[in-house]
């Protein structure tokens, strides 16, 4: 029962992005497109998989004072592998996440969770937090990058979407396009919280 | 002329034309007074006599509880018919004594020492706080105080403010007008008493016969100068005055004393003057009765207690319906509740708007647009301060300024948003000390 | 109970300066009446029709979000009707007409309602969404400028003794000719090679060198100053936006410090460092640079927007140097062509900086 | 040299190397920060410690403080409140408040009540006709305040903007009403009222003076807009059971510590300026027949006279004079008397 | 050009054109959570540029001097950011114990820079930057001042913030709009605003 | 000391498992990378210059340039290489194929990061098509007075891409004749 709690709460109740607040550089950053959107929210699910495991099954042997570099390092062993394995077989989209693979690392969602979660938690737990918060990572992502493109480029995932006469709001791909359309989808979910 | 002034302030419609030219007129004895026990700065006086006591015109009824407070004196002879409670002419309620005349309007006895500049200062000093006077402009400090400075101070030079700058008042322009020897005795007076070689007498430019005369008075007295000011709100304000006619800044909470200054009303140089000479107390003012709804716009020579119902009776009653009473000057004055307020020594001006235009606008938002950072005389962010006593950020008030204020009124008057920043500032002041005393 | 029959009572003062909110936003359109007669002078009801498309969109984009906010309609103070007016202003007269509407859409929505209205938007609205358009459809906000009647658009008529008829110029000399303002010849004219092209059209006589010193003869001041020149629609004429900030000024509706400062700082710099390659100092370049671009625009009437520009007197001296300095900087090393809307809104950000930076000291207070 | 020999033999050289480097910088990092820990140990409040091992470690900064470890000082250190971790949610305050030692629903839990039963527009007698910034603290210092009573609400307000908990409305009367439910006692309202019209009750004590009025009688008569104002005639403190109630400055005064929640005062107040919450819930008295020797106590204790019966015979409960007060329920010598 | 001139386009570059906030979506996280005071504001934005100077300097060491040599680019990750996050616990360490007023003002942002990857990214980037001739690599004194520079860049942005938020405490803002959207917003116009440095030919 | 011990040594555990099996796995994709880039690499080579046999060159600047020949006929068919300069907001790095006369053949933008939307259009068939037959004189931008028609909104980055262009081929063409004269 509490697995499935776990499990979706990062859905709507815990959003890591929309009511957490969390891990917004590459929030921001990759959602340009819709694919990129994907890439980054199943690398860092996979990351934050393996790292709310390890880190629930090593809880107790790590004193307080390296608590932080060793989650640190087994977060980063997995965004390495990861970095490495996109770069073997999804070279495209390791190209257009850039710099933001290797900073999966510093994505509070994964140590916060590391922190919060899995270092207080079994391992069963961890994973269905993982995975529900992983998912709503992801489903943010898309939902964010969704606006962007369709806006920005007129595309959804590649394809034309809008009439051929649409001309691109460009900005909604840019960096301010980026914070603003963040800002009106928060404030939008604050709109539909409070009419509940 | 070369006009001196200070750096900020406004320049609203002086609308003096109203009672600029009556002369001032004696106000017959009232039927009945109020002499409110909280005429001043300071703690209230204590009555000494008993409802049912008849008193005499000039007669001591209350002493003063302390140091900084004033003895108060019968304005009229009659019954003393009841100590309570009375509407008070900043519009809340206060206690006062009510005396009924009696009709004969008996006064005490006076002396007349006609070589009164020779008198030792104890004796000049005792007359003057015998007398009750307190500074007649408005803000009512006791004048035996101000005229007492701690050991150590020395004061060079005393201003007599008569800028009146507020709109519509003009009692201290009749008064320069028509006992001008009164006022430049006065003016010697205290230069004696606290012994300051100088002698300044500030006049704004509107008032130009004024300054004339003083000018003409004056050049054969040693040490006193007229200086004329430019027509500016708030010159009349004490540290501004001072640094219009000196260039010297008062400290941000120091007194006038500080740079060597003491400055009274032109009013309070009359009662002083009285005071000195004839040891008569302080019972009668000029005040002016005037507003576009007044039908006959006077300057009042009126027993202190007057009711205000009873002057407007006597400058002949409105013509409109009245929206608003102002005891004193439209700018820093106090709306009341209704006429049945009596006015008390510091009482300069009763100002009566119709109902039309006593509305005032409803408040908007902030625009930020600064008029009132750049008039501020006091270099406040009125604005800022404003806001954030709204939004509960007292520090943020404190910090621009929150505790310099003097609360004149310009930045309220220019702000196109029409915010009452007086007031916002006022109630932050307020919060502040409950907070300072929380502590 | 009526409460009519009460005295009134308020707190002091009583007496009340005439000027209010709707007076001072009223004066401000008014102001920029001059310009858009110009405008329309110069580019026909085109014009005249992308103002007031603007300015209709911001007043009813305005009353709807009002509307749904449910908080009280103000769009009778004329802020909105100028921020759209405004943001006509920077569109050039070819635009089209679907423009300035979602510009004005944005300015108002972004701009100033979701930060709660008149008063509280931390930066200019018009210019909020003149940037917002540059950074969406930059090819129509840069490209298909409309000439001014009988006039080449960048007001350089002295390459007559080229050639008689254009498409006898090199390349180059075309572009020139063709540029859409003359701010956008001036950056081009920062390539060395371009220069070295146009002299060696000109029969290796130092042509390039002598374009720019050119353009800011009298000739071109004068256009620049009448406003048969490219450029968009409110930068038009500095003789109708001078008579318009002059009225202002007498109206004690703006201050003088920021555009005094804003347009002091590009007349000194431009002196100073606005030399181009080849053609040295020229006295008349600080006049070309204050002349030219949307700097009397933006210098009177957009930085001088009291909602988002400094509260003190230092502070708005700041502000205008800071302005005129990063105009400058953008018009000789930027990207863009012309810096002054974007120089106004940087300054627009760090205004809550400046301000904590010069809060004035009170009357009488000395420093600790 | 080792590094050499690893980095040439192929299996060794492409994992041994790696692992000696970083493992070597893992050692480092650990000694240093062993070796620092001891070295720079400082002494801190072990309950920040504890607060930072409840929070979510987030370090998102929704608490205004710089990450949890700021916040878990702020809250040790500076009285910062305990429920501004969003992330946390309310198991998290409970876990701090634990930490913290509060144990804020031990104590009787308060709430706020208004004394006074004018307010709004309409049930207000007004001296003059109010322009100005709509707050209370401003009004207040106008010409004495807008209202006549000095004493009274003067409707704009302060305490209803001050209320966090939206626990403050306004009724059809135009008064304020405090949502029992809602109010937390945090006070803010107490505050916020100039004229002092507010403070905290017990929450099981549920009569109170709706009334702050000092005027006398007559005066208050006149110049309150309601026609509940205390006009400190004494009935109340004679009619109470406990004395509870004292009479200073004209206005009546409750002593919760004594008040045993009668509800007496209220059925006999003239002007109705006393609020009995419980009014119509109140368990009534009944006697049992079976127990009752008719030696009239009760009859004598009841201060309403619901109770009558002769002497030696079984007494009647008048129920519908009965105000459920539980005056007679002690007194019976044969415990015959029952709530009910 | 000088090398003054180097420093001045690496400054130029690190504040305005490509500001870590601003255009490279890096440190969102303490940008728009510590914006809410301008006094916290302050005290982030100089921890940040002491973390990202030395953090710059001690990367550059290890990766120019361990990971290069021996070819261990791909552990360039973990070898950073292990770096990172022991050097920001020793500096707090060592701030508390012997600087504790410091500590007050400064120490308290520590903890929340480990997760700041404005950090770990001025890392990854020196090791990839050029100069301004698109040629030369970044030395010790380049990556070092670059870190400077970035960090003064957040912190030039991040109190501009503070400034705007302040403002907005006092103004009726509409009630959804409230905390995280406006301040994304906020971030949003200043983005825009700094569009005017884009495309600098220095 | 033990405690010293035990922190450094749970650490290092730590690090070193992590680095054993990242290592491990770099084993397996690096060669995989590696392979992937050149195999790209040469599909870009081939597309410019097609059915050619290629050989890589160093100039004495240290640029890594191919020559093509026919493997049939050994006829010198062009050269190709990588042209890099720094653009809008990022370096762009465009390969080029080149004839024997140095007239462009076909380029390809193989690596940027420019503006979404302006600049990274530099990546579409339309921008790049246009170059096929440009010689040296004509490599400017239209701005400029050259052939090149930028792309809308993005003249740096197509300044950019045609000066890298223009430079990298001069480069070659002058390694060709100091080549062509020993």
């Amino acid at each position: 029962m509490t697995f499935i709690k776990e499990l979706t709460k990062g859905l709507i109740k815990d959003n890591p992005i929309f009511v957490l607040v969390l891990g917004l550089c590459p929030t921001l950053a990759v959602t340009t497109s819709v694919i990129n959107a994907l890439g980054m929210g199943s690398a860092a699910t996979f990351v934050l998989l393996c790292s709310n495991i390890i880190i629930s099954m090593i809880k107790g042997i790590t004193p307080s004072k390296i608590r932080i570099p060793v989650y640190i390092v087994v977060i980063a062993s997995f965004v390495t592998i990861v970095d490495m394995v996109m770069a073997a077989y999804l070279p495209d989209l390791h190209k257009s996440l850039g710099l933001f693979i290797p900073l999966i690392v510093v994505n509070c969602i994964i140590l916060g969770r590391a922190e919060a979660f899995a270092s207080k938690n079994n391992v069963i737990m961890s994973i269905a937090d993982a995975i529900g918060m992983g998912l709503g990572f992801t489903l943010s992502l898309t939902l964010i990058a969704t606006f962007r493109e369709i806006l920005g480029a007129g595309t959804w995932l590649g394809m034309r979407v809008t009439p051929m006469s649409y001309d691109p709001m460009l900005i909604a791909i840019l960096a301010p396009g980026a914070f603003i359309t963040l800002g009106f989808l928060m404030a939008l979910m604050n709109m539909i919280k409070e009419k509940k | 002329m070369r006009l001196k002034t200070f750096p900020g302030g406004i320049h609203p419609h002086d609308e003096k034309h109203y009672s600029a030219a009556a002369p001032i007129t004696k106000f017959p004895s009232p039927q009945r007074v109020i002499v409110h026990l909280s005429q001043h700065i300071g703690a209230p006086s204590n009555p000494i006599v008993e409802k049912g006591e008849t008193v005499l015109k000039g007669q001591l009824i209350a002493e003063a509880a302390g140091f900084v407070s004033l003895k108060q004196h019968a304005p009229i002879s009659g019954t003393v018919t009841k100590i309570g409670k009375f509407l008070h002419p900043t519009g809340a309620m206060g206690m006062g004594i009510e005396i009924s005349a009696d009709g004969k309007d008996e006064m005490i006895q006076l002396g007349d020492e006609e070589n009164f500049l020779e008198l030792p200062v104890d004796v000049l000093k005792e007359r003057v706080s015998n007398a009750g006077i307190c500074g007649m402009g408005g803000a009512g400090f006791p004048t035996f105080v101000k005229l007492s400075p701690p050991e150590g101070t020395s004061i060079d030079t005393v201003i007599l403010n008569g800028v009146e700058c507020e709109p519509f008042l003009t009692s201290d322009y009749r008064l320069m007008l028509e006992r001008s020897e009164d006022i430049i005795n006065g003016l010697k007076i205290i230069m004696k008493i606290v012994s300051a070689k100088a002698g300044i007498i500030g006049i704004e430019a509107n008032k130009p016969d004024a300054i004339t005369l003083l000018r003409k008075l004056c050049a054969k007295e040693r040490g006193i100068n007229v200086v004329g000011l430019k027509m500016k709100y708030p010159q009349g304000a004490e540290k501004q005055l001072i640094y219009a006619t000196t260039h010297r800044k008062v400290p941000a909470g120091g007194l006038p004393m500080a740079v060597g200054v003491v400055v009274q009303n032109v009013g309070t140089a009359v009662a002083i003057y009285e005071a000195a000479r004839y040891q008569k107390p302080l019972i009668e003012r000029v005040i002016s009765v005037t507003g576009p709804v007044v039908k006959q716009p006077m300057n009042l020579l009126a027993p202190v207690g007057t009711l205000f119902s009873d002057l407007v009776e006597y400058s002949g009653g409105l013509t409109q319906p009245l929206g608003k009473a102002i005891s004193g000057g439209p700018m820093m004055g106090f709306a009341l509740p209704s006429l049945d307020a009596a006015m008390i020594k510091g009482s300069s001006g009763l100002v009566l708007i119709g109902a039309k235009e006593a509305k005032s606008k409803a408040e908007h938002t902030c625009l930020r647009c600064a008029r009132c950072v750049d008039i501020c005389p006091m270099n406040l962010i009125p604005s800022t301060i404003a806001n954030a006593v709204k939004y509960n950020d007292l520090d943020m008030a404190v910090k621009a300024g929150l505790n310099d204020c003097i609360k004149c009124g310009s930045c309220a008057y220019v702000c196109p948003a029409q915010i009452r920043l007086v007031q916002w500032i006022d109630t932050g002041k307020i919060r502040y000390a409950e907070a300072q005393r929380g502590k | 109970m009526n409460k009519n029959d009460k005295l009134i009572v308020s707190p002091a003062p009583h007496v009340h300066d005439k000027t209010t909110v709707k007076n001072v936003m009223w004066n401000v359109v008014l102001a920029l009446v001059p310009a858009l007669i110009f405008a329309t002078y110069y580019w026909g009801l085109r014009a005249l029709l992308l103002s007031l498309t603007g300015a209709v969109t911001a007043v009813v984009c305005e009353a709807i979000i009002q509307k749904l906010r449910k908080v009280p309609i103000t769009v009778n103070d004329g802020s909105a009707f100028l921020t759209g007016l405004l943001l006509a202003f920077n569109i050039h007269a070819g635009a089209p007409i679907w423009l300035p509407i979602i510009g004005a859409v944005f300015a108002i929505t972004v701009g100033k309602q979701v930060f709660g209205g008149l008063g509280n938007n931390p930066v200019n609205p018009a210019l909020l969404g003149r940037a917002f358009l540059m950074a969406s459809w930059p090819t129509h906000m840069t490209g298909g400028w409309v000439a001014v009647k009988g006039a080449a658009m960048s007001g350089i008529n002295n390459l007559s003794h080229i050639a008689t008829n254009l498409e006898q110029l090199s390349p180059k000399a075309y572009e020139l000719v063709t540029s859409a303002t003359p701010l956008n010849v001036a950056k081009s004219l920062r390539d060395s090679s371009f220069i070295a092209e146009i002299n060696a059209q000109a029969g290796g006589i130092d042509l390039g060198g002598r374009i720019f010193t050119g353009l800011t003869e009298m000739e071109t001041l004068k256009s620049l100053f009448w406003g048969n020149i490219g450029g968009c629609i409110g930068e038009v004429s500095v003789f109708a936006l001078l008579l318009g900030a002059a009225y202002l000024l007498y109206k004690n509706i703006i201050e003088w410090r920021i555009p005094l400062f804003f347009i002091g700082t590009v007349f000194v710099l431009s002196f100073i460092f606005g030399g181009l390659p080849g053609s040295g100092t020229s006295v008349m370049l600080p006049f070309f640079h204050i002349f030219s671009g949307g700097l009397m625009l933006g210098a009177f009437f957009m930085a001088t927007d009291y909602t988002t520009t400094p509260l003190t007197k230092q502070g708005r001296i700041i502000f205008g140097i800071g302005c005129g300095l990063l105009t400058i900087v953008i018009r000789l090393v930027g990207g863009y062509p012309e810096g002054v809307s974007y120089s106004i809104l940087f300054m627009n950000v760090m205004t809550p900086l400046i301000d904590r930076l010069t809060r004035p000291k009170a009357f009488g207070r000395v420093k600790k | 040299m080792m590094l050499v020999i690893l980095q040439s033999s192929s299996i060794l050289g492409t994992i041994g190397l790696p692992v000696l480097i970083i493992g070597a910088l893992g050692l480092l990092f650990g000694l240093i920060l062993a070796i620092a820990s001891k070295l720079f140990e400082v002494e801190i409040d072990p309950r920040v410690e504890e607060i930072i091992a409840v929070l979510p470690g987030a370090n998102c900064g929704a608490c205004g403080q710089a990450g949890c470890a700021g916040y878990a000082e702020q809250i040790v250190h500076g009285g910062e409140a305990l429920d501004k971790c969003a992330p946390g949610g309310a198991d998290v305050v409970a876990q701090i408040a634990q930490i913290m030692g509060m144990q804020a629903s031990a104590q009787t839990r308060k709430v706020a009540v208004i004394h006074c039963s004018s307010g709004g527009y309409e049930n207000t007698r007004w001296k003059y006709y109010y322009e100005g910034v709509e707050t209370c603290k401003a009004a207040v210092n106008i010409a004495g305040g807008p209202n006549s009573c000095a004493w009274g609400c003067m409707g704009l307000n302060d305490c209803l903007s001050a209320c966090k908990f939206d626990a403050i409305s306004i009724d059809s009367n135009g008064m304020r009403l405090i949502d029992l439910e809602k109010c937390t006692a945090c006070g803010a309202c107490v505050k916020a009222c100039p004229r002092n019209l507010i403070d905290l009750v017990p929450i099981n004590r549920n009569v109170y003076i709706k009334c702050s009025s000092q005027d006398k009688g007559g005066e208050a008569k006149q110049i309150c807009g309601s026609t509940h104002p205390c006009i400190g005639c004494g009935i109340c403190m004679r009619k109470c059971p406990v004395q509870a109630i004292t009479i200073t400055n004209n206005l009546a005064q409750i002593d919760y510590d004594k008040c045993i929640n009668c509800g007496l005062c209220a059925t006999v107040c003239p002007t109705k300026s006393i609020l009995d919450l419980l009014v119509g819930t109140r368990k009534k008295a009944e006697i049992n027949p079976e127990n009752c020797i008719g030696c009239t106590i009760c009859t004598k204790v009841c201060p309403v006279k619901a109770i009558s019966g002769e002497i030696k015979k079984v007494h009647v409960v008048d129920q519908e004079k009965c105000i459920g007060c539980e005056q007679c329920v002690p007194k019976c010598p044969k415990k015959a008397i029952e709530m009910v | 050009m000088g090398y003054l001139g180097e420093i001045f386009v690496m400054a130029m570059t690190a504040i305005f054109i490509q500001n870590f906030v601003l255009s490279r979506f890096l440190g969102l996280c303490p940008y728009l959570g510590v914006s809410k005071k301008l006094d916290s504001a302050l005290g982030m934005g100089m921890a940040v540029i002491f973390v990202m100077t030395l953090a710059s300097a001690i990367t550059f060491l290890i990766n120019n001097y361990l990971l290069i040599p021996y070819s261990l680019g791909y552990l360039q990750t973990i070898a950073f950011i292990l770096t990172i996050a022991a050097l920001v616990q020793f500096v707090e360490m060592v701030i508390q114990k012997n600087a504790p007023a410091l500590y007050k003002s400064l120490g308290v942002y520590l903890p929340l820079i480990t997760t700041n990857c404005a950090v770990l990214g001025v890392a990854i980037l020196n090791t990839t930057a050029l100069r301004s001739d698109g040629v030369t690599e970044y030395n010790f004194l380049d990556s070092l001042l670059n870190g400077f520079f970035s960090g003064v860049g957040f912190t030039v942005v991040l109190l501009a913030m503070a400034g705007l938020r302040m403002r907005l405490d006092m103004a009726e803002l509409p009630k959804s709009m409230k905390g995280m959207p406006i301040a994304l917003i906020l971030a949003g116009i200043m983005a825009l605003s700094f569009y005017g440095f884009m495309g600098f030919q220095i | 000391m033990k405690y010293y011990l035990k922190l450094g040594f749970i650490l290092f555990v730590f690090c070193a498992i992590a680095s054993g099996i990242l290592a491990y796995i770099n084993t397996l994709t690096a060669p995989v990378i590696a392979e992937r880039k050149a195999r790209e690499e040469e599909e870009t080579r081939n597309s410019l210059i097609p059915n050619a046999d290629f050989e890589q060159k160093v100039t004495d600047q240290g640029m890594i340039y191919y020559v093509a020949k026919d493997p049939a006929k050994d006829e010198l068919l062009g050269y190709t290489f990588i042209a890099a300069d720094v653009g809008y907001s990022s370096t762009v790095q465009t390969m080029v194929g080149v004839d024997p006369e140095f007239e462009v053949l076909g380029i390809q933008v193989v690596d940027q990061a420019e503006t979404p939307g302006l600049g990274a259009n530099c990546t579409s068939p339309s921008f790049a098509s246009q170059f096929s037959g440009m010689s040296i004189n004509d490599l400017y931008v239209d701005k400029d007075g050259g052939e090149v028609a930028s792309l809308s909104g993005a003249t740096i980055t197509s300044r950019c891409i045609t000066n890298s262009l223009r430079e990298s081929i001069l480069d070659v063409q002058d390694e060709d004749q100091i080549g062509g004269e020993q």
